[in-house]
């Protein structure tokens, strides 16, 4: 009964709505994965199972005050001609964390690869197979058992 | 399978919100990850490092050029495995039409007009995004992804036999492994000077500028190399899988 | 950040996911996809993680949206779910 | 220059496989050579790298790359680690990586028809993935890496016939669950502790206390969840079968040795280096005891379906799920002596695994038939081939003085030092059906009556092949190389043993 009580929303939803969201959309994607009978439908599943991932990393580098983690042209000015020291002139908490987003720009292109591939194959199997339902695939396997 | 699915499911789940009652609140700019010294690193002396002023970029060229480097890797390999799963080489594949009013053999006369007027527009803003991304967002990849597809914007207007002449499969390949030979090419030189593989700081001598400018100049170089793979395999996959690897006629 | 337009997204997003895994047709799917995919570009763009949300606008909502296309067009078009 | 040998072990093939690929698909020859010229280099380099962590004080190298120093006690770049442990696996992987090489050469052309030089590339490009795993430092590093593998082989897997195809694509859904996995609760990790650095991330977990954190608890069980589904720990094991036995003949050789054991090696330095032996062993948890007895299972299980198999490299592949077992429960059993035999049997399972998927990729190539019925008579008609079978063979059973003898040796004695006697019944149960499997084969082989032979078909360049045992010195010499190191490995078992205790932090 702990979930009805009111607080926890407050203490436990509110504040943390995106890492909520992100476990939602990662489910969604993994019950697609696993019980879809599409190849593609799996693959549509296996996308969206990626980018609840995603959404997780940057989700974490995000601070209440920040902007892009880029530096604007005045703070650039400052720091490179007027020759201020960097730590005086950049305030951490108006940047995003750049790491995660460095890290999921690897993520995405491991993502794309990986969703390119496996519609390769999956064009493959159709080629073969003439279907891109699973158990008609593994029906038409049935009978013989090598090949 | 629904319904082990189901279970599995919603067994994970809980898992993983069971540990967001853990987690610092979003947009804390107090929690771990935030405040680390890592990121404050990143943030306070990358201006100082390598002059760069998009931290994404010098993180992503410079302090994990080692990971961006793989990252083209894996690129490379999702286009030459794509090409190794799917294509058929055979002699009425390879065939390729002949006379330049091949390329306009298909499509809609307004397309292939508009489609030829925009191609360029597309590439020069994907090359301002190439040498821009130290200073705005964007950067190799992005840029890359861009100039792939305008080539893929010109296959679908004109016909892929049209697109195949101007990025054949053979140029393709070569120019996604030329890209990441410019990339790990630059780190080994970075060896062959002194310094640790990707030590750019050791290409001093070499490049105009002091230390940090040597760093700056050296992303620009690693983001074209990743521009190069990008490009091509970006291109490579779609001609692939709109054909089924015939590469005769694409959609 | 804006946590307004943050739920907001976040609604539409979970509503595509949804959405593009129900629709029996494959090119419908992929086009609901296609729109996840921008969405989810937006938010990044909104949460300040603009070369992310660029990435991701170039791969996720074009070139894997049209890989997907390519695919469904070379291969069957319905789904039986 | 010797500092860089960890860089240049990685570099070599992965500027093979670039120019593999630049070379062109028409020039198969100089494809093959670029390949093996590079793996050699490589090879040599890691040779040289064991060498040096045998001669540094610390007993580990570190290789920063990019040449960034650390920022008040952390790593801001990614850093290369490699203790005995990785120089061992790595000098294993390249060397596997050589010998298949060769062993490639006759068969490549009519398995892989216009693709040889993807093949190539591919290949080296999965050592590439495969050393990076072992040597890299920083978590996400390693999953970049992982994924490196798993895209080249779901390609190689991918390029055999249908069924080879469908089973790829399972794999690609399976894959990418477990890498998936592992990514989240690497991100688990960095949101609680803020840095990527597997050393740093432990110090601060240590440093903060964060132990007790449920968080820490949950990234643990996903980085597990991910690096068994990797390496096919028995529920989650689906994938391997089919994926190893209808890949193409010299994919299968190479893959099965390698993957699995890599993966292996991930689990003992995500359990022993990233989290601590004080709390993966710690009493306070579950978990402990409940993976000794599924590890229990999955050795009970492989071996059981592999003595129901009747097709030769399905029933290898079961048996690398039991061996998978062997090496998890080890790595289980709180105590020195069982990580010991885990990380020994990562070096001994690569060799006999090796050696048997040669023999078999030989016999099947031979007689054209995939079945354990093809072994008939074969000691007459070709013994070499069969030789080589036999020691692989007895080193699955663990007979001295082959390496899988030893291995079990210090899983028993590790075993049997913590009480767990369960475990020491499994173990000598699969000893038991591995021998009635491989004896059931060897007599056979020895016993059976010859029947019609078959001529050999045509080498791919349209030379005659050399013919010892009718097979060609391309794909014999492999073999008894792999054969020899099974050997050698289970000779010289005190000094690795001693290397491998050096490496293993304290509990």
């Amino acid at each position: 009964m702990e979930f009805l009580a009111a607080g926890f929303i407050e203490e436990n939803i509110v504040p943390k709505f995106n890492y909520w969201v992100y476990v939602i959309l990662m489910m969604i994607g993994l019950f697609a994965m696993i019980t879809k009978n599409n190849l593609i439908k799996k693959l549509i599943g296996m996308a969206i199972f990626q980018t609840a991932i995603i959404l997780f990393y940057v989700s974490i580098g995000v601070k209440a005050e920040s902007g892009i983690p880029i530096l604007g042209h005045e703070q650039h000015h400052e720091i490179v001609e007027e020759g201020r020291a960097s730590s005086e002139v950049i305030k951490k908490e108006k940047f995003a964390n750049p790491l995660p987003h460095v890290l999921m720009l690897t993520a995405i292109v491991v993502g794309v690869s990986t969703l390119g591939l496996a519609l390769a194959i999956s064009q493959r199997i159709y080629g073969s197979f003439n279907t891109l339902e699973e158990d008609e695939i593994l029906d038409q396997l049935r009978p013989g058992g090598h090949d | 399978m629904k319904l082990f699915g189901f279970i599995a499911v919603i067994i994970v789940g809980a898992l993983l919100l069971a540990a967001t009652g853990d987690f610092p609140a979003w947009g804390d700019a107090g929690s771990p990850a935030s405040q680390g010294q890592v990121s404050s690193f990143y943030i306070e002396q990358t201006i100082n490092e390598t002059k760069v002023p998009n931290m994404v970029t010098a993180v992503l060229a410079d302090f994990r050029g080692y990971d961006t480097m793989f990252e083209t890797v894996v690129i490379f390999i999702a286009g030459i495995g794509i090409i190794a799963v799917l294509r058929t080489f055979g002699d009425q594949a390879s065939k390729a039409p002949d006379g330049p009013e091949a390329d306009n053999d298909s499509g809609d006369l307004i397309v292939r007009t508009t489609c030829h007027m925009v191609v360029p527009l597309i590439q020069l803003f994907a090359l301002y995004v190439i040498a821009h991304g130290h200073h705005s967002p964007g950067g190799g990849f992005q840029g890359g992804v861009m100039l792939g597809a305008s080539y893929i914007l010109f296959a679908l207007a004109c016909g892929l036999p049209a697109a195949k002449r101007r990025m054949g499969e053979r140029r393709a390949i070569i120019i996604a492994a030329a890209g990441i030979i410019i990339y790990a090419g630059w780190g080994v030189a970075c060896l062959l000077l002194g310094g640790n593989f990707l030590d750019y700081t050791s290409l001093d001598p070499i490049l105009p500028g002091d230390e940090q400018m040597a760093r700056s100049h050296s992303m620009l170089v690693v983001e074209i190399g990743v521009a190069f793979t990008v490009t091509a395999i970006m291109f490579a996959i779609y001609s692939n899988l709109s054909t089924r690897g015939r590469l005769e006629k694409g959609l | 950040m804006i946590w307004q337009f943050d739920i907001i997204i976040l609604i539409f997003m979970v509503l595509a996911a949804i959405i593009a895994l129900r629709v029996k047709d494959l090119l419908g799917a992929t086009l609901v996809f296609g729109i996840y995919s921008f969405l989810i570009c937006l938010l990044w763009a909104e949460m300040g993680a603009v070369d992310v949300a660029f990435t991701e606008a170039a791969v996720g909502a074009g070139v894997s949206t049209v890989i997907m296309i390519a695919t469904v067009f070379s291969t069957a078009r319905r789904s039986r779910d | 220059m010797t500092e860089h040998f960890s860089a240049l072990i990685l570099l070599m093939p992965l500027f093979g496989a670039l120019l593999v690929t630049l070379l062109g698909r028409e020039r198969r020859t100089a494809c093959w050579l670029t390949a093996l010229v590079c793996l050699a280099a490589s090879s040599a380099f890691a040779i040289g790298n064991i060498c040096q962590v045998l001669a540094s004080k610390s007993g580990d190298l570190r290789y920063r790359m990019g040449g960034w120093q650390e920022s008040a006690g952390y790593e801001v770049g990614i850093e290369l680690r490699v203790d005995m442990l990785a120089a061992l696996v790595v000098a294993m992987v390249v060397l596997v990586g050589f010998v298949n090489i060769i062993f490639a050469k006759t068969r490549v052309g009519s398995e892989m028809k216009d693709k040889v030089a993807f093949f190539y590339a591919l290949k080296q490009l999965l050592i590439v993935g495969l050393c990076g795993i072992v040597m890299t430092n920083d978590a996400f590093n390693l999953y970049v890496l992982i994924e490196i593998t798993s895209l080249t082989s779901y390609a190689l897997i991918a390029m055999g016939n249908r069924r080879a195809a469908l089973s790829s694509f399972n794999y690609i859904i399976m894959g990418t669950i477990g890498a998936s996995f592992y990514l989240l609760g690497v991100g688990y990790l960095y949101i609680k502790t803020g840095t990527l650095n597997i050393d740093d991330i432990s110090s601060v977990m240590q440093s903060g206390d964060l132990w007790a954190h449920p968080s820490i608890m949950i990234a643990f069980v996903l980085i597990m969840l991910g690096i068994w589904t990797k390496m096919a720990f028995f529920p989650l094991h689906g994938w391997l079968p089919n994926a190893y036995s209808y890949a193409p003949g010299v994919v299968g050789s190479f893959m099965a040795p390698l993957m699995t054991k890599v993966m292996v090696y991930v689990m003992l330095r995500v359990m022993l280096w990233l989290f601590g032996g004080e709390y993966v062993y710690s009493s306070g948890h579950i978990w402990g005891e409940l993976i000794i007895w599924m590890s229990i299972i999955a050795i009970i299980a492989g071996s059981f379906l592999a003595l129901a198999c009747t097709d030769i490299k399905k029933m290898l592949t079961y048996l690398i799920v039991a061996e998978v077992g062997y090496m998890v429960g080890g790595a289980w059993l709180m105590d020195g002596a069982g990580i010991l035999g885990s990380m020994y049997h990562i070096l001994s399972d690569a060799a006999m695994t090796f050696c048997l998927f040669l023999a078999a990729s030989i016999v099947i190539l031979r007689t054209g038939d995939h079945r354990l019925t093809a072994f008939t008579g074969l000691f007459r008609s070709m013994p070499l081939t069969m030789t080589g079978f036999t020691v692989g063979a007895l080193s699955m059973i663990g007979l001295p003085p082959t390496c899988g003898f030893f291995s079990k040796w210090y899983l028993i004695s590790g075993a049997i030092e913590v009480g767990h006697w369960s475990y020491v019944a499994a173990l000598l149960f699969s000893s038991l059906v591995n021998a009635v499997i491989f004896f059931r084969i060897i007599e056979r082989a020895y016993f059976g009556r010859i029947e019609g032979v078959e001529s050999l078909p045509v080498d791919a360049d349209g030379s005659p092949p050399v013919v010892l045992d009718r097979v060609p010195y391309s794909m014999l010499l492999p073999l008894l190389m792999a054969a020899g190191s099974v050997l050698l490995v289970g000779i010289y078992n005190e000094v690795l043993a001693g290397w491998l205790r050096a490496a293993i932090p304290s509990l």
